[in-house]
C-alpha cells in the first residue's frame, strides 16, 4: 500500500498545474461566456497544451507517445479541470481515443492514423456513437429489444463500405480530424453482433458536420451531428473484425470505456470540486454577515466540510481506481465510481453556490459556470442507465447461497 | 369550518392565466430562438395581454378599481403565469403588489387622487421598487444584531422637497416602471422612510443592465438606479417619515409568497415537460415512464410539487386571515417562510430531476430544461433565501427575541 | 370557499387529547423502567382511560352512538394521542376505523342489531383485523399482474355456515378484539368475501407473539391467528360474498391517512424532546439552542412536521370530500399515500435529526429518542409503505390502467 | 502509486476474515439481542480473539507486540466488524490505547502496564474524558468559556493524587483493567493547560464502577460511568506531565485520537456496510415482488448501486488515510473520513432496510441491528462538533489573498 507518486508522475502534474493556472484558467470564463454553439472553442489554449503533451498524452512510448499510465493521466485531468472542465475535457477526449487506436488497430492503421495525430496540433480525435433515438441502449442493450441501440447503416460495397445516416452530439465533432463511427453492418441482429467500428477522416467523400449543440455547461467543448451522405470508407478502415459488435470489436477494451471513460469524468470532477473549494473558502474568508467573516458562521463551516469531505472521498477512490485500471483489473468499481462523481459534483457546486449566496453567485458568475458544467455529469456519468449498469457487474450470489 | 374548495372565481381565474399561458405564452417563451441567446428581453407583448386580462391589478381593491382577489388567488394565478414565463410573473406581480399596498393601505386619499386613475387606467402603467429585495437573512441568530439593511439612498428635507442621492442595483421593474416606490434613509428619529418616485423625476437615472452573460442573477424586470439631487415634493412621502409601511413587513411577507407561487410555476413546468417527454422516449425496448426508475422520478416531483403547492396555499390564505393564528387552527411560525425555502429547495430538486428524465437534452441551450434548472436555482439563492434564512423559522419555534439595538 | 379555521369542536378535543397524552400517557410511556426492558406491554389501562375520553368511537355516527367526528378530527386526534404513545394510537384507531366502517357503513341492521349496543356500551371492547395490512405496493408498476395479496385464510359454506381456516401473522388488534374482521378467499366468483367472527368461536386460536426482541417490527397490539375448521353463521358475512367491503379501498384509504396521523405524532414527540434539551444543554459556552448548527436542525424539523401535518390534514378532508377532487379544487393524485410517504420519510428525519440534538444520550435505551427513530423507521418500512409505494402515484400521474387479470 | 497488500497484511487479514465468520458473526445477533448492559458482553469472544492477536494487534514489536501499521490494523477492523461491529470495536479500543501507551508512557510505565496488559487475555483499556456535563467541549474546547470541559479533580497529596468526580459512558468501562483518565490539575485555566491524564488500574483505591449503559445499539460493547470518591494514585501514574493538557500530554498523538481513532471508526464502518450489501444482495436474489426476484426491479438495483457505490468511496478514502497516517501525515483527512464514515454507514444501513422492506425487517432483526449499530456514529463521529472540529483543519487564505 503506498499512495506515493513516482517523479514522473509528479512532473506531469506540476506542469499540468502550471498550465491550467497560466493558460486555461485566465480565458475560462471568458470562453464559456461567448453566445453560441462553437464560437467558444479556442485553438490557442489547445495548441498550447498540444506543444506540452496535454494533446497526446495517452498514446504508447513504442508508438512515439508519453507513454503515461492511468494514474499519471488521472492526476493530469484533475489539474486541468481545475482551471476548466470543458477545456481538460477537450484535450483528454483524445485519449480515450489514443487507447482505442493502441489497443484494437491494426499496425497499418497506426501507421496511417496515429503519425498525423502525432504531428499536428490541431489533430483531435471522436467517437459517434449516440443517435438521435439511441443513447442508453447503446450503453445496456435491452434484452427485450434487439433492435435498439444505432442505426448508421453500412453497406459493403467492393474495397468500400458506405454509410448513411446520422450521430448526434459527437465529442470533438466540430473540430475533429478523425472519427471512429459505429456502425450497423448488419441490422437484423444486435448491435454486439451486427455492429462494426470504422475509421472515418474528416475528409470523406459524403461526410459532413451538421449542427453544432449549444450547451449551458462545457461550453467551451464541442459536440456536432454527423452527417453521413453515401459517405464511402475503405474496408482497411474497419477496426477489428465486421459485425463483431463495435462496443467490443477487438475483444478487449477497446472503447476506452471501462478502463479509462470512467476515470475520465470522475478525475475531471475532482478539478471541478476542487476549484469550488478554493473558490468557497476563498469568499467566506472575505465576506461578512452579521460582523463575521462567513468562515466563522457554523452554516459555512458545515458546507466548507461536506465539500471537502466528498472531494477527499472522491479523490481516494480515483486515485485507487486509477491504479486497479493501471494492472488491468475489472470490476464494478469504474461505473460506481464514475457515477459518485456525478453525485459529488453536483452536491459540491451546489453548496459553493450555497456559501456565495445571491451575492456571490451574482457578482461571479463562475459560480454558477461550475453548477453548469456538473450539469453534464447527471446524463454522461450518472444516470438511472449507468447506475443500473453498475449492478450488472456485481457479484450475484446463486438463488442456494442467497437463501441461506 | 375547515374547508379546501375554490370558489368558481378561483377555478376560473386558474383556468383563464392556465390556458393564456400554455398557448399564448410558452410558444413564444421557449421557443428556441429565444431560449439560446443569453439575452432574455422582457415579452412586452404578452405582459400588456396578461395586464389586459387583470392581472396588473389583481389583488388592488374593487373600489380602487381592481379585481380585489384574495392573497390566495395571487398566488394560484402566478403559478400558472410563470409555469409560462417567470419574467412575466414576477413583473406582473411586483406591479400588482404595489399597486395594491399603496392604493388600498398606503396612500392618503389625496395621493391616490395624484396616481390612482393613471394606474388603472394605463395597461402599461407599472410600480417599481427601488430598494433591495426584502432582506429575511438569519445571519444574526441569537445575537442582538440587526441584519443588513442593504439601502444605499438617503433623503433630506430642503426648501419642502425631499432630495435624494444614491443608488440601488438591481431595482425591481425599474426598466418598465412609471412609478417607482423608495426606502430611503433620512435624518428623521427613528428608522426608514419611503417615498413615490415618478420616473421622469429629474435626477433619477434608470440604467438598465443589458446583462449579456449566460445567468443574470435576477428574475423579472431590473435595473440599476440612481438618484442625483433628486427632488420630489414632501407631498410624496409615503406614511410618516421615518416610519416607512415598506418595513411595516406586510410588503417582506407577500413579496416572499409571491415569489414562492412563482418558484412553484418554474417547478410545475418542468414537471409537465419531463412527463410528457417520458411517455414518448423510447429506451430499453419501452416508453420510459414505463421504467420503475422514472416512475420513481415522476413520483418523487409529484409529492413534492403537491407539498409546495399546499403550504403556499396555505400561507397565502393566513397572510389574509390572521385570526387563525390567534385561534390557534394555524401554528404561530412564519408561514410565508417556510413555503418559500420550502418551494425552494423543493423546485430545485423537481427542475433537476426532469432534467434527468431528458438525458442529454436537459443541458441544451434551445430546450427549456436548463433554464429552469437556473431560474430554480436562482430562487434558492436569491430574494432573502439563503442557507440563514430558516434560522428565522428556529428563532420563532424557540420565541427569540431579539433585544433592538440601540 | 377556502378556508383552513378549526371548529371549537376540533381545537377542544385535540386539547384534551394533548393534555391527556402529556400528562396521563408520556409519564408512564417513557419512564426509564418502562423504556429499557424490549417488551412493551400495552398500557390497558390509559387504553381504557382513553376509550372513556370517547375515542374508541370518535368516527362512529352519533346516531349509532359515536362521537360522529369526521376523519380530519380522527387525525388531529390520533397525532396527539401517539405523541404520547404510539400503540394506544394504533390501537384505539384500528377499533374506531373498523367500528365507524362497520356499523355506519358495511353491517344490515339485522347485523348491527347483533353487535352495536355491546360495542358501544363496553369501553374495553375493541375490534380486530384479521387480515393483512393494506397493500399498496407499486411492484407491479406498468404491468398488468395485481399486487400479491398476503391472504392465507379461506372459508367455505358447510351447512349454513362459513367454515374458516388458515393463519395471519401480526392481525391488528387481535389481543384485546372481541370481534374480528377476517377477508377470506372463497370459493365464490370474484374476489375476497369478509366475515366478523366473535373473539371465543371455536376454532379461532390467538397467540400473542410475545416478541422479546429489541424491536418488534409492528405498531399497536397485533398476534398470529389460527383458524381451524372455524365455523361462523351465514349471518356473519359483511356484504355480499366474494365482493369483500374490506376490498372496496376505503379501509386501505382511511387507514392509510391514520397510520399517517400517528407516525406523525412520533415525529412531533421527537421535536418537542429536542427543542426542549436543546434549550437547557450547554455547551461551546452557549445553550446549544443558540448554536446556528443546532437551529438550523430546528428550523428544518419545524418545517417537515409543518409540512406533513397540512398534507395530512389535506388528505383528511378530501377523504370525506371527493367532491373537491371533482371540481378541480384539489388534484386527483391519492392524497392519502402521497400524505403517507412524505410523512413517513419526513418523520424518520426529524426523529434522527432530534437525536442528532441529543448525542450520546440519543442511543440511550432508558431514553425515548432512539426509540422515536425505530418507531419512524417501522412506519417507513412497514403498513403498505416500501420503496414501491410511490410508483402508485406515479401511475396516477400518467393515467397507467391496468387490465384487471384474467 | 501502489493499492496493493504484503503479505503480512494479507494474511492479518485472512486471519480476521476467519475468526469474524467462525467466531464473531454466529454469535452476534444472539448477544445483541439480550436484555442489559453488561448482559449481552462475553468474554468467550474476547478470550478467543486475544489468543489470535486480536487484542494486543497494536503494541509494537519492540515491547512484545506484532507491531502491525494503521494499513494492517484497518484492515483487521473491516473484516471484524462485518462480524459484529461492537465486537470489533471492543477489540479496537484497546489498539487505541496501546498505540497511547508507546507513544506516551515512561518505560517504567511501559513495563508496570504493558506486560500485564500482553499477558492476560481479559486485561481491556478504556480512557475516561467525558463527563454528564462535558462531551464536545472536550473535543473543541470553546474560546469563550475556559472552564469548559472535564471537571473531575486531582489534588496533590504528596507522592499521591486525590481523584474526586464521575465519568461517564466510559468504554470499557465494567470490563477493563487499566483506564486513562483526564483530571483537572488546575480549575482555573482550561483543559488544554489544567488537564492531567493519569494511568489508572481497576483495583485503585476509591475507584469503583458505576451504571452500565443499556444503548440501542452497540449493545455488546460496554459503556459505563466511573466514579472517583477520593480515588488514590500515585504520581508516578501521570502520563507526561502535570498540567500541560491531558489531550496532548507528551506532545504527540497521544490520544491515539488524530491518527488512530479516526481510522478505528471509519473501519468499522466498512465492515458494517460491507456486511449490509451482502445481507441487501442475497435477499434482493432470493425474494420475489410481483413475480420477479427483487434484483430484477429497477428500484432495487438503485438501491445496491447506492449501497455499493457508497461503500467503495469510503473503504477507497480509509485506506488512503490509513497509509497517510502510516507515513506520519497529519491533515484535515482524518477527520473528514470519519465524519464521512457517519453518512456512508447511516445510508447503507437504511437502503438495507428498504432493500428488505417490511417482511425483511420483520424476519431479520439483523437488519435493524446494523442501522441501530450506524446510530452510534452520529454521535462518536458525525455530530456537528466534530464536522466543525475538520474545518479548523483546511487552510485558511489571508484575507488579502481571499479577496483576491
Amino acid at each position: 500500500m503506498d499512495f506515493s507518486l513516482n517523479e514522473e508522475q509528479q512532473d506531469w502534474q506540476q506542469k499540468a498545474r502550471e498550465f491550467a493556472t497560466h493558460e486555461i484558467r485566465p480565458i475560462s470564463l471568458a470562453r464559456d461566456q461567448i453566445e453560441g454553439g462553437f464560437e467558444p472553442w479556442d485553438w490557442g489554449v489547445i495548441e498550447k497544451g498540444s506543444r506540452l503533451g496535454f494533446r497526446t498524452l495517452a498514446v504508447p512510448a513504442k508508438w512515439g507517445g508519453p507513454g503515461t499510465g492511468f494514474v499519471t493521466q488521472t492526476l493530469v485531468m484533475m489539474e486541468l479541470a481545475k482551471g476548466d472542465s470543458a477545456i481538460c475535457k477537450a484535450f483528454s477526449q483524445n485519449w480515450k481515443w489514443s487507447h482505442l487506436i493502441a489497443i484494437a488497430c491494426s499496425d497499418d492503421q497506426k501507421e496511417r492514423f496515429l503519425k498525423p495525430f502525432l504531428s499536428d496540433h490541431r489533430y483531435l480525435l471522436g467517437r459517434g456513437i449516440t443517435e438521435p433515438n439511441a443513447g442508453c441502449d447503446n450503453r445496456l442493450p435491452p434484452e427485450i429489444d434487439p433492435k435498439a441501440g444505432y442505426r448508421l447503416r453500412a453497406i459493403r460495397d467492393g474495397d468500400d463500405w458506405i454509410l448513411n445516416g446520422e450521430k448526434t452530439f459527437i465529442a470533438n465533432g466540430s473540430v475533429g480530424s478523425l472519427f471512429f463511427i459505429d456502425a450497423r453492418t448488419d441490422a437484423s441482429v444486435d448491435i454486439t453482433q451486427g455492429g462494426t467500428l470504422f475509421l472515418v477522416p474528416k475528409d470523406t467523400p459524403g461526410f459532413r458536420i451538421g449542427k453544432v449543440s449549444n450547451k449551458s455547461g462545457w461550453r467551451f467543448y464541442q459536440n456536432a451531428e454527423l452527417i453521413f451522405e453515401d459517405a464511402r470508407v475503405p474496408h482497411a478502415n474497419v477496426i477489428g473484425g465486421v459485425g463483431t459488435g463495435s462496443v467490443k470489436s477487438a475483444g478487449g477494451d477497446t472503447t476506452g470505456g471501462d478502463l479509462f471513460g470512467d476515470l475520465e469524468l470522475s478525475a475531471n470532477a475532482v478539478g471541478v470540486c476542487d476549484d469550488a473549494n478554493g473558490m468557497a473558502m476563498a469568499f467566506a474568508c472575505s465576506n461578512k454577515r452579521a460582523g463575521k467573516f462567513l468562515i466563522d458562521h457554523q452554516l459555512i463551516q458545515l458546507g466548507i466540510n461536506e465539500m471537502n469531505m466528498l472531494t477527499e472521498a472522491l479523490r481516494s477512490f480515483v486515485m485507487r481506481v486509477a491504479w486497479e485500471h493501471d494492472q488491468g483489473q475489472r470490476s464494478a468499481n469504474g461505473v460506481l465510481m464514475v457515477n459518485y462523481s456525478t453525485d459529488v459534483i453536483r452536491r459540491v457546486t451546489r453548496l459553493n453556490m450555497d456559501i456565495h449566496g445571491a451575492e456571490g453567485c451574482r457578482n461571479n458568475p463562475r459560480v454558477s459556470k461550475l453548477a453548469r458544467d456538473a450539469m453534464i455529469w447527471t446524463h454522461l456519468a450518472g444516470d438511472t442507465v449507468l447506475r443500473l449498469k453498475a449492478v450488472t457487474k456485481l457479484e450475484r450470489p446463486g438463488l442456494a447461497e442467497a437463501a441461506a | 369550518m375547515f374547508n379546501l374548495h375554490l370558489d368558481a372565481e378561483q377555478i376560473e381565474f386558474r383556468d383563464t392565466v392556465r390556458s393564456f399561458a400554455a398557448n399564448e405564452i410558452r410558444p413564444v417563451a421557449i421557443h428556441p430562438d429565444r431560449l439560446e441567446p443569453f439575452a432574455k428581453p422582457l415579452m412586452m407583448d404578452l405582459l400588456g395581454q396578461a395586464s389586459e386580462l387583470g392581472l396588473r391589478v389583481l389583488t388592488l381593491s374593487e373600489a380602487a378599481g381592481g379585481v380585489g382577489a384574495d392573497t390566495l388567488t395571487s398566488c394560484i394565478v402566478l403559478e400558472e403565469m410563470a409555469a409560462g414565463d417567470v419574467d412575466i410573473a414576477v413583473t406582473l406581480g411586483e406591479t400588482d403588489l404595489l399597486g395594491h399596498l399603496l392604493f388600498d393601505n398606503w396612500m392618503t386619499p389625496d395621493q391616490s387622487e395624484r396616481f390612482l386613475k393613471r394606474f388603472t387606467e394605463d395597461p402599461a402603467f407599472h410600480l417599481g421598487h427601488g430598494g433591495s429585495t426584502p432582506e429575511v437573512s438569519g445571519w444574526n441568530y441569537h445575537e442582538d444584531l440587526p441584519n443588513e439593511t442593504g439601502a444605499g439612498v438617503s433623503a433630506v428635507m430642503q426648501d419642502g422637497d425631499w432630495v435624494i442621492d444614491g443608488s440601488v442595483s438591481l431595482a425591481a421593474n425599474a426598466p418598465i416602471a412609471d412609478l417607482m416606490v423608495v426606502p430611503v434613509r433620512s435624518d428623521w428619529a427613528g428608522g426608514m422612510s419611503a417615498l413615490v418616485v415618478p420616473r421622469d423625476t429629474p435626477g433619477l437615472t434608470i440604467a438598465e443592465t443589458g446583462e449579456q452573460t449566460q445567468v443574470r442573477w435576477h428574475h423579472g424586470s431590473a435595473a440599476n438606479i440612481q438618484f442625483r439631487s433628486c427632488k420630489v415634493p414632501s407631498e410624496n412621502l409615503l406614511g410618516e417619515a421615518g416610519n416607512s409601511p415598506l418595513s411595516g413587513g406586510e410588503y417582506d411577507a407577500l413579496h416572499t409568497l409571491q415569489r414562492a407561487a412563482i418558484n412553484l410555476g418554474v417547478g410545475q413546468a418542468a414537471f409537465d415537460a419531463a412527463v410528457a417527454y417520458a411517455k414518448i422516449r423510447r429506451q430499453g425496448g419501452r416508453n420510459i415512464v414505463e421504467h420503475q426508475a422514472i416512475g420513481k422520478f415522476i413520483a418523487g416531483m409529484a409529492v413534492k410539487l403537491e407539498a409546495a403547492r399546499t403550504m403556499i396555499w396555505k400561507a397565502a390564505w393566513v397572510a389574509d386571515h390572521p385570526e387563525a393564528i390567534a385561534d390557534r387552527s394555524v401554528s404561530d411560525l412564519p408561514q410565508q417562510i417556510i413555503a418559500s425555502i420550502f418551494t425552494a429547495e423543493t423546485v430545485l430538486e423537481v427542475t433537476q430531476t426532469a432534467a434527468e428524465c431528458f438525458g442529454a437534452m436537459a443541458v441544451m441551450r434551445d430546450m427549456p430544461l436548463q433554464k429552469y434548472v437556473e431560474d430554480a436555482n436562482m430562487f434558492v439563492h436569491s430574494n432573502g433565501n439563503d442557507v440563514s434564512t430558516s434560522l428565522q423559522i428556529a428563532e420563532a419555534v424557540v420565541g427569540y427575541e431579539r433585544t433592538p439595538a440601540a
